[in-house]
């Protein structure tokens, strides 16, 4: 099949269509996801095609959605379900952690839990209060759970199959601010799976780690950059958990200076642990320390403040120009 | 308090006092003073124009979202009007109309639909919680003001808002069960609107009714016809009045039904019929009131005008106040995180002031 | 399923079949077959004595610790002979004895307790769910397993089982909501023994009784007397053959008492009176419907003498079971974390074979 | 006063009381934290002291204890409660992130939420699952809150103390592990306040930064390598929000090499954090990268392999082995 310029909104929503028409054991369930459609419009249609009982809304009580995903999890279904927005997946903690991670662990390896959680996350949409958390360090910090977000529609339609297919819990992040972003994409083309970063952009004189919304943010960057004659080479990290050390670490030893770019606040976050990782690794090839360009240690501001607290491309140049050249 | 489950139980069919044509229906509870209904009429007037005037602020682009109640003014008001000034409302996201009934500043009230900043008014001022977007999270707050002045023997009584669809959260359990083993004066108010923005109420209970939920806390349920603002004033009226004499929490269901979508952003044609909604425009809770009152002589055209022009200065407020574009200081996002910034807050601070200054240089 | 109030209360007292002195109480309810009544009471006996083996194991430190279900055995013996070898049973921590007489082996069913691993025993193979920990969490997952099995039409009901105090925990609402919302087939069992810890089920709620919670849902609430084996046979074998007729999800309130601490560890004395316990004693479950049956012929001393011995069998079971000490494998820290190890884990795993072996070099 | 010898449950016993003592509004409550004491006793002798209005049980759900303790703080009250376990706190999570940390933002300033929420927490005392999260990621990620962990008697005495004057919601820790080990302290004396980190024991050859119950295991490790003839110092961080870049970097300048010993699971955690921050500003003073000992990226395991996840004084001594010794 040919590329064809889709949205990630469509990517995905054609991802949980072919997941569904290829394994009746898939299931798609959250708030308005139904005849809605989801506020996102990423489950639409769906319970057209598959019926009620393959694609439904529930009551509305995120730790009710997930707990009952769990319980169809352990007895042969493969749920997929939608946290409406990334802060209204807070009252599903107890379960995330102390049942979805875990079932498995438990059971010494018995019952696994094949689910896939759907979290449109993250801002840069001009959305109010508790509709834009980057709450990706929680997820990332509990062990049993894989976490991945897509930065462009290919990715998004591969990644979600991949995560569908895999045997345990999967956070998927999806960005909210790239829902409507159009790009060329052969969905028929294999993307590489969960686990795995992949250089979105060669460079030679540093390196952007990036994932998610800032990946777009990044390529920009290093676009402006170039304008000015420092090549920057772009990683996209799409799976934080399991984590690229390989791809992640060759990449910074080729260029020896790096910036970590992420919207999330930046303590204890997965930033703080790319940059705790790969320094770690790659120490002795470091001209500089690893920076990091995040959101700041605040709540997210409401919408007309929003621009301040993203990580920007001239904030990132700026950071990029801090790496102490002169030393080099 | 009691455990007899009779007492506990919300009566078979909502309470109404005065039907969709206007006419007294007969029950066992009280209608009303005139005074109170006449008064209600006009906040029912002012609220149905704040909303139409909030409806055209998000259309010309000055509000980002907005979330209406048009069609439960008799609720927003009736749930204000029954409070003491030292009594304490815990509204969600579509309870704007009944903030400003409480006597907020409609634009402050508006900050968090705005854009501006998370909320707008001075809670312990008003005595009206920061809107709640979280659903149910905000009843156990509400529990807690209400313990919280009930231990320093104050006479407060603490109005909980939500909706259908909040009722399924289980903070809204948690909230109901601490309320009654604490004896706690809080009236839980469920706007029942038949919608949580796409679901209907099947898919949110199979129980009679949602004030069928009380029993299981020893809280007394109660069942009113939400467009019927006498109805709403003697139901809840009722509940402050036993909150506030010790006899616990108490739960009130409202039946009401949004006529509009959840906010400007949803499109409820891909989940119900035009023909679902109209029945529901015929029992409008502001002509009901109205043909009741004029058919007493208890409201003339000359008075209805008068609130008509006093919600228009309110809707004119509204304009001025949203009109103007709001400076946002990139400081404030620093300066509330805690009493005292942290080190590592001033040094983000810092940076940005930098970025700032050396933008204005160029 | 029905909206009807008065179908969906549960009886003002308690269903007794037989009254603590051992004679038949004669109610509507049906007596369950003598057949079914001594199979309980060998189930009862054999219960016991795991109890009382259990609690001597964590004296002779061979269990870390254990939360007995001593005076609770008819609520655990019963909940699971009305179970089908298709059901499932969602238990807790303290149900232990359920789990045993569910038919898992002893030994793994106090892997947990004994600090070997998380759960002993295959919850696929068993249709046991791990035991839960966290309160009321599982009864979400037992809708879930119920669900699943509805879609494919197989005939499963589940058995969720959890205390009075796991009641208050929204995760109890959110279950029974989503079962009753979707008419799933699980039976949720409360084993109301009074206490939560030191907590006193007046703390834990001010209801007429946990079974008035289910009209809240829309699910039918039930009250059986929890030191009658016969009352909960037919109590909650009924719930079984509603919820598997389709009929939806069932909540059953047993009213029993927890006559010994929360576990081991625990210091009643604090909080309660020997005083208070002392009645519950002669309530005992096991002696009440051994008088039935012996007054009706159905057990005499032989009998009864072979059942002790077949839970003295259990008891040696236990004791060899776990007065051998086990290794524990490091490697299962990083096994099973994912179905695949991640590399990172890979690592981390190598670090620790590395001091391993240094240790053994050494 | 002079010093006595007490336990950190003895002295946080202290602090509740003292607190209650000289302040009416302040409260406690929580699951079997009246009659019983807490299940470690931490509550004992309060109710008797107080009554039931100022220390008593609730209902069995911890939502609803955070959910109503901010609506408490939000009138004039100051409420203490505690999680019954650090596993159990979990349910409240959408109150603590969404409401407990936000609400003085949200208002520009005008409620603050100065409440206490003590966790006992972190392993070693043979606990079941469930029973031994070290949790202070989620919540040391979480702006608007404050996360401490004191490491003895002293400290958690005035830390406590300073927690609950603090106008903020503060996150304390409490190390299980060390409820019950006794040490010398004198009540009376002023501790430093939340935020500053505390030069445990003076070395000269690398930093060892710990917190809670991570603090006698690095001092003990200091103690070994001293037999060796390798001088640590020890930094005890006290305070992770607001977190005392000084101290500690000043530390690690000092020596040039530093090991982070935390018990939770390593990634995107606390420790991560701190190896990113210090290596930011420390980079050419470091001789090695800083490295991290902490627990591995697993569900807490069961008593009887809890000793393999522990950081112990090998694990760390061969850590500290590692720093590149050769190239200094
Ligand atoms: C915890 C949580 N989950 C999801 C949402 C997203 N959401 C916002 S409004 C809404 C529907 C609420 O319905 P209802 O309680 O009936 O109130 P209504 O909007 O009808 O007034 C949903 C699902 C939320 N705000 N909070
Ligand atoms: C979510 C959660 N909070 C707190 C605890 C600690 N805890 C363990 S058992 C218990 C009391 C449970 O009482 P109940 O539900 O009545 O069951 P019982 O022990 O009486 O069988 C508590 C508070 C827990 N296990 N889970
Ligand atoms: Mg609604
Ligand atoms: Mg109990």
């Amino acid at each position: 099949m040919a590329a064809e310029k889709l949205t990630m909104a469509n990517a995905l929503n054609r991802a949980l269509r072919d997941a569904m028409r290829a394994d009746d054991t898939v299931l798609m369930f959250g708030e308005d996801v139904g005849p809605l459609g989801g506020v996102f419009r990423i489950t639409d249609g769906l319970t057209a095609e598959f019926g009620e009982q393959r694609c439904f809304d529930t009551p509305l009580a995120e730790s009710g959605i997930l707990g009952m995903a769990i319980g169809m999890a352990m007895n042969g279904m493969r749920p997929v379900v939608e946290m409406q927005f990334d802060a209204f997946a807070y009252p599903a903690f107890e379960q995330l952690v102390s049942h979805a991670a875990k079932m498995r662990n438990r059971t010494r390896g018995r019952v696994g839990v094949p689910l896939v959680i759907r979290v449109p996350y993250a801002g840069g949409i001009g959305g109010v209060e508790h509709h834009c958390d980057s709450s990706e360090a929680y997820y990332a910090h509990t062990p049993g759970l894989h976490v991945v977000a897509p930065s462009d529609p290919a990715d998004a339609y591969g990644l979600l199959r991949k995560a569908i297919e895999s045997p345990d819990p999967v956070l998927f992040l999806e960005p909210k601010k790239l829902y409507f972003s159009r790009s060329e994409a052969d969905l028929t083309l294999p993307v590489p799976p969960i686990g795995t970063a992949v250089v979105r952009r060669p460079g030679t004189d540093a390196t952007l780690i990036a994932y998610g919304p800032a990946v777009p943010v990044a390529l920009e960057a290093a676009e402006a950059a170039a304008q000015e004659g420092r090549s920057l080479q772009v990683v996209d990290l799409r799976s934080i958990v399991p984590f690229d050390d390989e791809t992640v670490c060759a990449a910074v030893r080729s260029t020896g200076r790096a910036v970590v770019v992420a919207e999330a606040a930046g303590f204890a976050s997965v930033s703080s642990e790319v940059v705790a990782r790969v320094t770690e690794r790659c120490f002795h090839s470091l001209h500089a320390p690893i920076r990091r360009v995040t959101g700041f240690d605040i709540p997210y501001p409401p919408p007309k403040l929003e621009h301040v607290h993203l990580p920007s491309v001239d904030r990132i140049l700026d950071t990029v120009d801090d790496l102490q050249w002169e030393d080099s | 308090m009691t455990r007899d489950a009779a007492l506990l139980l919300p009566s078979t069919e909502p309470v109404t006092l005065i039907d969709p044509d206007g006419n007294p229906v007969h029950v066992g509870q009280d209608m009303p003073d005139p005074q109170a209904l006449v008064h209600a009429y006009a906040a029912l007037i002012a609220a149905r124009r704040f909303n139409d005037q909030a409806n055209a602020l998000v259309r010309q682009g000055r509000l980002a979202v907005y979330p209406s109640s048009h069609g439960q003014e008799a609720c927003q008001v009736a749930c204000v009007q029954v409070l003491d000034p030292g009594d304490w409302l815990f509204p969600t996201y579509r309870d704007s109309a009944a903030i400003v009934a409480r006597g907020v500043d409609p634009v402050q009230a508006l900050t968090l639909l705005r854009g501006d900043w998370h909320s707008g008014y001075d809670p312990l001022a008003t005595r009206v919680a920061p809107q709640a977007t979280p659903l149910a999270t905000h009843l156990l707050h509400a529990v807690g003001v209400a313990h919280a002045a009930r231990l320093r023997g104050e006479p407060t009584v603490v109005m909980a808002v939500c909706g259908d669809g909040a009722t399924s959260e289980g903070d809204f359990h948690e909230a109901l069960n601490f309320a009654a083993v604490f004896r706690t004066p809080v009236v839980f108010f469920i706007q029942n609107n038949e919608y949580a923005i796409s679901v209907p109420l099947a898919r949110q209970t199979a129980a009679p009714s949602l004030a069928h939920k009380g029993i299981g806390y020893g809280v007394p349920g109660a069942r009113v016809d939400g467009n019927d603002v006498a109805a709403l004033l003697s139901v809840l009226g009722a509940a402050v009045d036993r909150a506030r004499a010790g006899d616990g929490p108490q739960l009130v269901e409202a039946h009401t039904y949004r006529v509009q979508p959840h906010t400007n952003a949803d499109d409820p044609g891909r989940y119900r019929s035009a023909d679902e909604v109209t029945p529901w425009l015929a029992r409008d809770p502001i002509t009901r009131v109205e043909t009741y009152l004029r058919g007493r002589g208890l409201l003339d055209d000359d008075t209805i005008a008068g609130y008509g022009v006093d919600a228009e200065k309110l809707a004119e407020t509204m304009r001025a106040g949203l009109g103007e574009d709001t400076v946002a200081d990139y400081r404030d996002l620093f300066a509330h995180v805690y009493a005292e910034p942290t080190p590592q807050l001033r040094e983000q601070q810092a940076l940005v002031a930098d970025e700032l200054s050396r933008e204005e240089a160029r």
